[in-house]
């Protein structure tokens, strides 16, 4: 059994629904969306314009789920999709578009394109024209615990030197606790503080946590590359270690699609609810704040500016909770132009950054975020998801940027008043 | 002896308004069907917001645009602006037109002035036509154009310059314009369900599912 | 007849003075739309035109049109005018009848041949010609020989004209209009139901000053059917401002607002009823508040309701309204069942997809 | 100046609201005046302007007589009906308004002259005249 034309198209089929269909029906091509993207914006290629991005999509509701399509398609009117249209859409459907959902807010009509990439990506992926980087992460995280591999023993590591770091014990695989927390690849590998910042924090406020050896990934490559199967899979795991544990909640980590996958995908993938609630790290350490349980002591005197994750914030509703936190840490918390809903992506998300063939083109992008940043001038950014970090802190790099780029967790746990 | 003219009219007001009718009604209500009888699954993920309520809201709310836009695509958003509000106004508030409401709907309004339907409908025309050359000239416009475009555009012109010009006699017999207008309307009306026109019944449930998938994350829409 | 006197000495014995004269070529000139620098023009053509025969047919009519131009009160120069021609035969209006009364018809043809003016009011009907006849002869045959010898037809009337309510759907009698029968003679159409008496005289003014008038598409003389009753409409204002009688009591009807909405026709149609007006100039449909029904044109009758605004569809639409959402909900399933089904098959064939068969076979 | 004499149609109430009702047409007719005054001063040349040949509506009525104004003749001529000759306060211009022995209008007109011809005594009325007068006094001389 392998990727086929025919797979790909069923599965377009298989994720065509009402929404979709009034989408199509509604877009007046009036090219609004590319003034939302940012890879149209730098490029100013048309061929960019989110809509254009769904045109194989397009055609095959058109010709299979409208009347006069059909009859078109009778007719011979229209053609129908094929392997090269697909081949030749895979670009536009995986590098030019991190699924960061402007395109979504500024349609006129209301076509939640981003939603649609999503399900075209069902396609491209079972008809086989899925990037190769993340359909090797992909197995790697089937075969294995990570999409980088078997990280069983980075986590472990980590967990030690954090332990050792703020003298507090974590625990693995501790039932009955408040949380289960899993972390993303890249906190894993490059931002492994945001495990002390949370052992401090949760000490401060009892929270009582673990992590699962199970299910420790909180990636889901499953989304990016767009397949439900393998996501669904990849939620599973978590789901199956979460109930094993028998924990009131699980900590999504700052990681953007992590938080779309068990948060919002998730229950759809796996058909039914959790027994337990999915909270963001931002939305848990808001909360606390707000019950008291979370105090800071003394400022951040450097001008700080935030990032928000597109999947998190803009497509995930988490806005006002990191701005409350700023603001009890950071004394000169400066606001970027188009900061919270409208904030541009770092170009790194829906797997653009994994993707090596699209690193020009991310780069290029990019340039509107920099400029965001630039009119601006901080000393730091801050930002609420690791693979934002990630990006940024590589492009920051590459244009000879001198800011830093700072986890909001342990942003918040430096100002921890630990004598409250 | 017959007046072509006169003939023309009642066949437009007629037998040509019964069948446009029926295509403008059947149509559109063919494609609402097809469109919600597809569906969607229910979303099993607890929600954080409202997603009804917000998806109603976003109906109304997506008639403005995201601030800082403008600058970028003025001619599509201005003209755009100019043309609905136009066609609006221009079609709900030129008393003949009133007129058919009330004898439909039983419901009826008080009619604008003439200065203000013909300057709007002028600059209606003219909306159009800027739309119309950002389609020929702008790459985005340009590359996503098809002939439905087009079509659309010419469709969407047509009632309103045969309209201007039977009302204010510019040139042709009148009864003429007055009959080639409603065939005009007639030709709007049976393109309608099967074109981009069809938006402006299908931009509610868009609006809606839109606002009520980001409203139930407690995202904005 | 032809020692009928001329117009000088009929207005001489009528005691109508020259400035009175002066003063009707200026308001005929008026009236023909004509430049005032006309005015001596027509008063000389009038002094000197030939006083020709007239013969006046009546066929499938109301006796509306012999009405309302009878229908003057005073002597008027209006009446000379008409005394000025020769009225040799008219059913109606003559003393003699029966056999005489043809008798009288034609000698007038015979005396006249080739220049008399033949005038027609009402319909002709040709489904069964029996259904109207004068004296044994069928209008139809009628109308045929008398329009052989005659110069040039007047079709007064919108019966004569174009048919008229007898024409109206269903149109039990086949009945036609005099143009649908003569085709080689000359025919000025003098719409209306019926025409304003003064659109007569202007017309036969000028046919007796000038000759035929300049005629419309649909055979009218431009001078009073040039241009329609909405753009002379004194309530043109209010349509123009938006301010519309709803009903026939209410304050806009009142007030004078525009009557478009009650199902006025003045859009289209052709008539100088705003300017010249009825009943010696008294007043016109519109101004008594009532709608205009556009009787001087084509099918007037059948118009989708007197009613009924001009913009409203003349059918029952609602009906088809109603059809057409039930028959668009029915199609509509139709094709969301096809492509619900497409969608299963789809659901159907799905095979789960494993990370390790994303690549693509070759 | 009112052009619409007494003897004319009463207004009505409406008549007042009517009465700011305007085409616009009045402003272009009163040029016309002005350059057929021209001409009249210049050339002698007569001018007639036949206000039933232009859309007019009250408030064109209003705006015309108010530029016009009132001169210093009014004639009443009794012919088939009234007939109002008045000269404006322009002198030179004059409104012709031919009444029927209804009262209502006729045709009205704008006359650019020195002396609107209906004024004089026609030609053929004063030879009726002189028949008359002749008729009357055989009567009186067969009456002596």
């Amino acid at each position: 059994m392998t990727a086929t034309l025919e797979r790909g198209l069923n599965a377009l089929r298989e994720q065509i629904d009402a929404p979709v269909a009034s989408f199509f029906t509604s877009c007046v091509s009036c090219g609004l969306c590319a003034e939302a993207c940012l890879f149209y914006r730098e490029t100013e290629d048309p061929q960019y314009t989110p809509i254009k991005k769904l045109d194989l999509m397009r055609r095959v509701w058109s010709r299979e789920f409208t009347l006069l399509g059909r009859i078109g398609g009778w007719l011979g009117l229209t053609k129908p999709v094929t392997d090269a249209d697909l081949t030749a859409w895979e670009t536009l459907v995986y590098d030019s578009c991190t699924m960061c959902g402007r395109c979504t807010l500024v349609c006129p009509v209301g076509n939640d394109l981003t939603m649609m990439i999503r399900k075209m990506r069902e396609g491209m992926s079972a008809s086989g024209h899925g990037p190769v980087e993340l359909i090797g992460a992909a197995q790697r995280h089937i075969d294995g615990n990570s999409a980088m591999g078997d990280l069983s023993k980075a986590i472990h590591a980590q967990v030690k030197n954090a332990v050792e770091a703020a003298g507090i014990p974590i625990e693995f695989d501790k039932p009955g606790v408040d949380y289960m927390v899993i972390l993303s690849a890249q906190e894993i590998a490059e931002f492994p503080d945001v495990l002390s910042a949370m052992a401090r924090i949760f000490k401060k406020a009892d929270v009582t946590w673990t992590i699962s050896n199970a299910a420790f990934e909180a990636t889901n490559v499953g989304i990016q590359l767009g397949s439900r199967d393998i996501a669904r899979t990849l939620v599973q795991r978590v789901v199956d270690a979460a109930e094993s544990l028998g924990v009131k909640g699980v900590i999504s980590p700052e990681c953007g699609h992590a938080y779309q996958a068990l948060r919002w995908e998730g229950p759809n993938l796996i058909g039914r609810a959790y027994n337990f609630e999915v909270i963001h790290i931002i939305e848990l350490l808001d909360q606390l704040r707000a019950q008291g349980k979370l105090k800071t002591k003394g400022k951040n005197s450097r001008k700080l500016t935030f990032h928000d994750p597109c999947q998190i914030n803009r497509r995930g509703g988490i806005n006002k909770e990191p701005r409350r936190l700023m603001n009890m840490v950071a004394e000169n918390f400066v606001e970027t132009e188009d900061a919270g809903t409208m904030n541009w992506c770092c170009g790194g998300g829906g797997g653009v950054g994994a993707n090596e063939r699209a690193a020009p083109l991310r780069n290029i992008a990019f340039k509107r975020k920099k400029a965001q940043i630039d009119k601006v001038n901080p000393d730091a950014i801050v930002t609420m998801c690791a693979y934002c970090h990630h990006t940024l802190d590589n492009v920051l790099e590459e244009f000879n940027m001198e800011q830093e780029v700072l986890g909001l967790t342990e942003l918040v746990a430096e100002y921890l008043d630990e004598d409250a | 002896m017959n007046n072509p003219a006169f003939d023309l009219l009642m066949w437009a007001r007629g037998p040509g308004f019964d069948i446009a009718l029926v295509i403008f009604v059947g149509g559109i209500v063919l494609r609402l069907f097809e469109i919600s009888i597809l569906g969607r699954k229910r979303d099993l993920a607890p929600a954080k917001g409202n997603g009804f309520l917000q998806g109603l809201k976003t109906i109304f709310s997506r008639s403005v645009p995201r601030e800082g836009l403008v600058k970028f695509a003025p001619v599509t958003y201005i003209g755009g602006y100019v043309f609905h509000i136009g066609f609006f106004v221009a079609f709900f508030f030129f008393a003949p037109h009133i007129a058919l409401i009330d004898d439909a709907f039983g419901i009826s309004w008080p009619a604008a002035g003439r200065v203000i339907i013909e300057s709007v409908t002028a600059l209606t025309v003219l909306a159009l036509l800027a739309l119309t050359y950002s389609r020929f000239t702008d790459p985005v416009r340009k590359s996503l154009t098809t002939f439905d475009d087009y079509l659309v555009l010419l469709l969407s012109a047509l009632p309103l310059i045969t309209g201007y010009v039977a009302v204010n006699k510019l040139f042709g017999d009148p009864t003429m314009m007055l009959a080639v207008h409603l065939l005009t309307v007639e030709a709007l009306m049976i393109a309608f369900p099967f074109t981009k026109l069809m938006h402006a019944v299908s931009f509610v449930l868009s609006r809606y599912y839109n606002g009520s998938i980001q409203g139930r994350k407690g995202a904005e829409s | 007849m032809a020692n009928k006197p001329l117009l000088p000495e009929m207005m001489k014995t009528h005691g109508v003075s020259r400035r009175a004269f002066l003063k009707y070529c200026a308001s005929l000139t008026s009236l023909m739309a004509l430049s005032p620098a006309m005015v001596p023009r027509v008063a000389k053509a009038l002094e000197s035109a030939p006083r020709p025969s007239v013969i006046w047919l009546s066929f499938q009519e109301c006796t509306g049109c012999t009405e309302s131009i009878t229908r003057s009160h005073s002597p008027t120069i209006e009446d000379l005018i008409f005394n000025s021609v020769s009225l040799d035969y008219h059913h109606t209006l003559q003393a003699a009848s029966g056999h005489a009364a043809e008798a009288a018809r034609e000698q007038a043809m015979k005396d006249n041949y080739g220049k008399y003016l033949l005038v027609v009011d009402g319909s002709i009907p040709i489904k069964d010609p029996g259904y109207s006849c004068i004296a044994g002869i069928s209008n139809l045959d009628m109308l045929k020989e008398t329009a052989a010898g005659a110069a040039a037809i007047v079709s007064v009337g919108t019966c004569a004209a174009y048919g008229g309510v007898g024409h109206a759907n269903p149109n039990p009698t086949g009945a036609v209009a005099v143009s649908e029968i003569i085709t080689d003679k000359p025919i000025i159409n003098v719409p209306g139901c019926p025409p304003i008496p003064v659109v007569m005289t202007g017309v036969l003014a000028h046919f007796l000053t000038f000759g035929i008038p300049e005629l419309d598409a649909l055979g009218r003389p431009k001078a009073f059917f040039g241009e329609s009753i909405h753009d002379r409409c004194y309530r043109r204002p209010f349509y123009d401002k938006g301010k519309f009688a709803e009903s026939f009591d209410d304050e806009g009807a009142r007030g004078g607002w525009c009557l478009y909405k009650l199902g006025c026709k003045g859009p289209t149609t052709h008539s100088a009823c705003a300017t010249v007006k009825w009943n010696n100039g008294v007043s016109f449909p519109i101004e008594a508040g009532h709608p205009c029904l556009g009787c001087t044109e084509p099918d007037f009758w059948d118009n989708g309701g007197f009613y009924k605004p001009l913009s409203v569809p003349s059918g029952d639409y609602r009906k088809m309204g109603l059809a057409a959402i039930v028959g668009g909900a029915a199609i509509g399933t139709a094709s969301a069942l096809l492509s619900k089904a497409g969608k299963a098959k789809a659901v159907k064939a799905h095979e789960t997809v494993n990370a390790h068969d994303l690549e693509k076979s070759s | 100046m009112d052009c619409n004499h007494p003897s004319a149609k009463k207004p009505s109430a409406t008549a007042d609201v009517l009465s700011f009702v305007a085409t616009g047409n009045a402003s272009p007719v009163l040029h016309e005046v002005k350059h057929a005054l021209i001409q009249l001063l210049k050339t002698g040349a007569e001018s007639v302007i036949d206000l039933g040949a232009i859309p007019f509506a009250p408030g064109d009525d209003r705006v015309l007589n108010e530029i016009l104004g009132i001169g210093e003749v009014h004639a009443t001529l009794t012919v088939m009906g009234e007939s109002h000759v008045r000269e404006t306060a322009i002198p030179g211009v004059w409104c012709v308004d031919h009444l029927d022995e209804n009262g209502e209008y006729q045709s009205r007109f704008i006359e650019v002259t020195y002396m609107p011809n209906i004024l004089k005594t026609q030609r053929e009325d004063a030879e009726r005249g002189l028949e008359t007068l002749a008729e009357r006094l055989g009567a009186l001389d067969d009456r002596r």
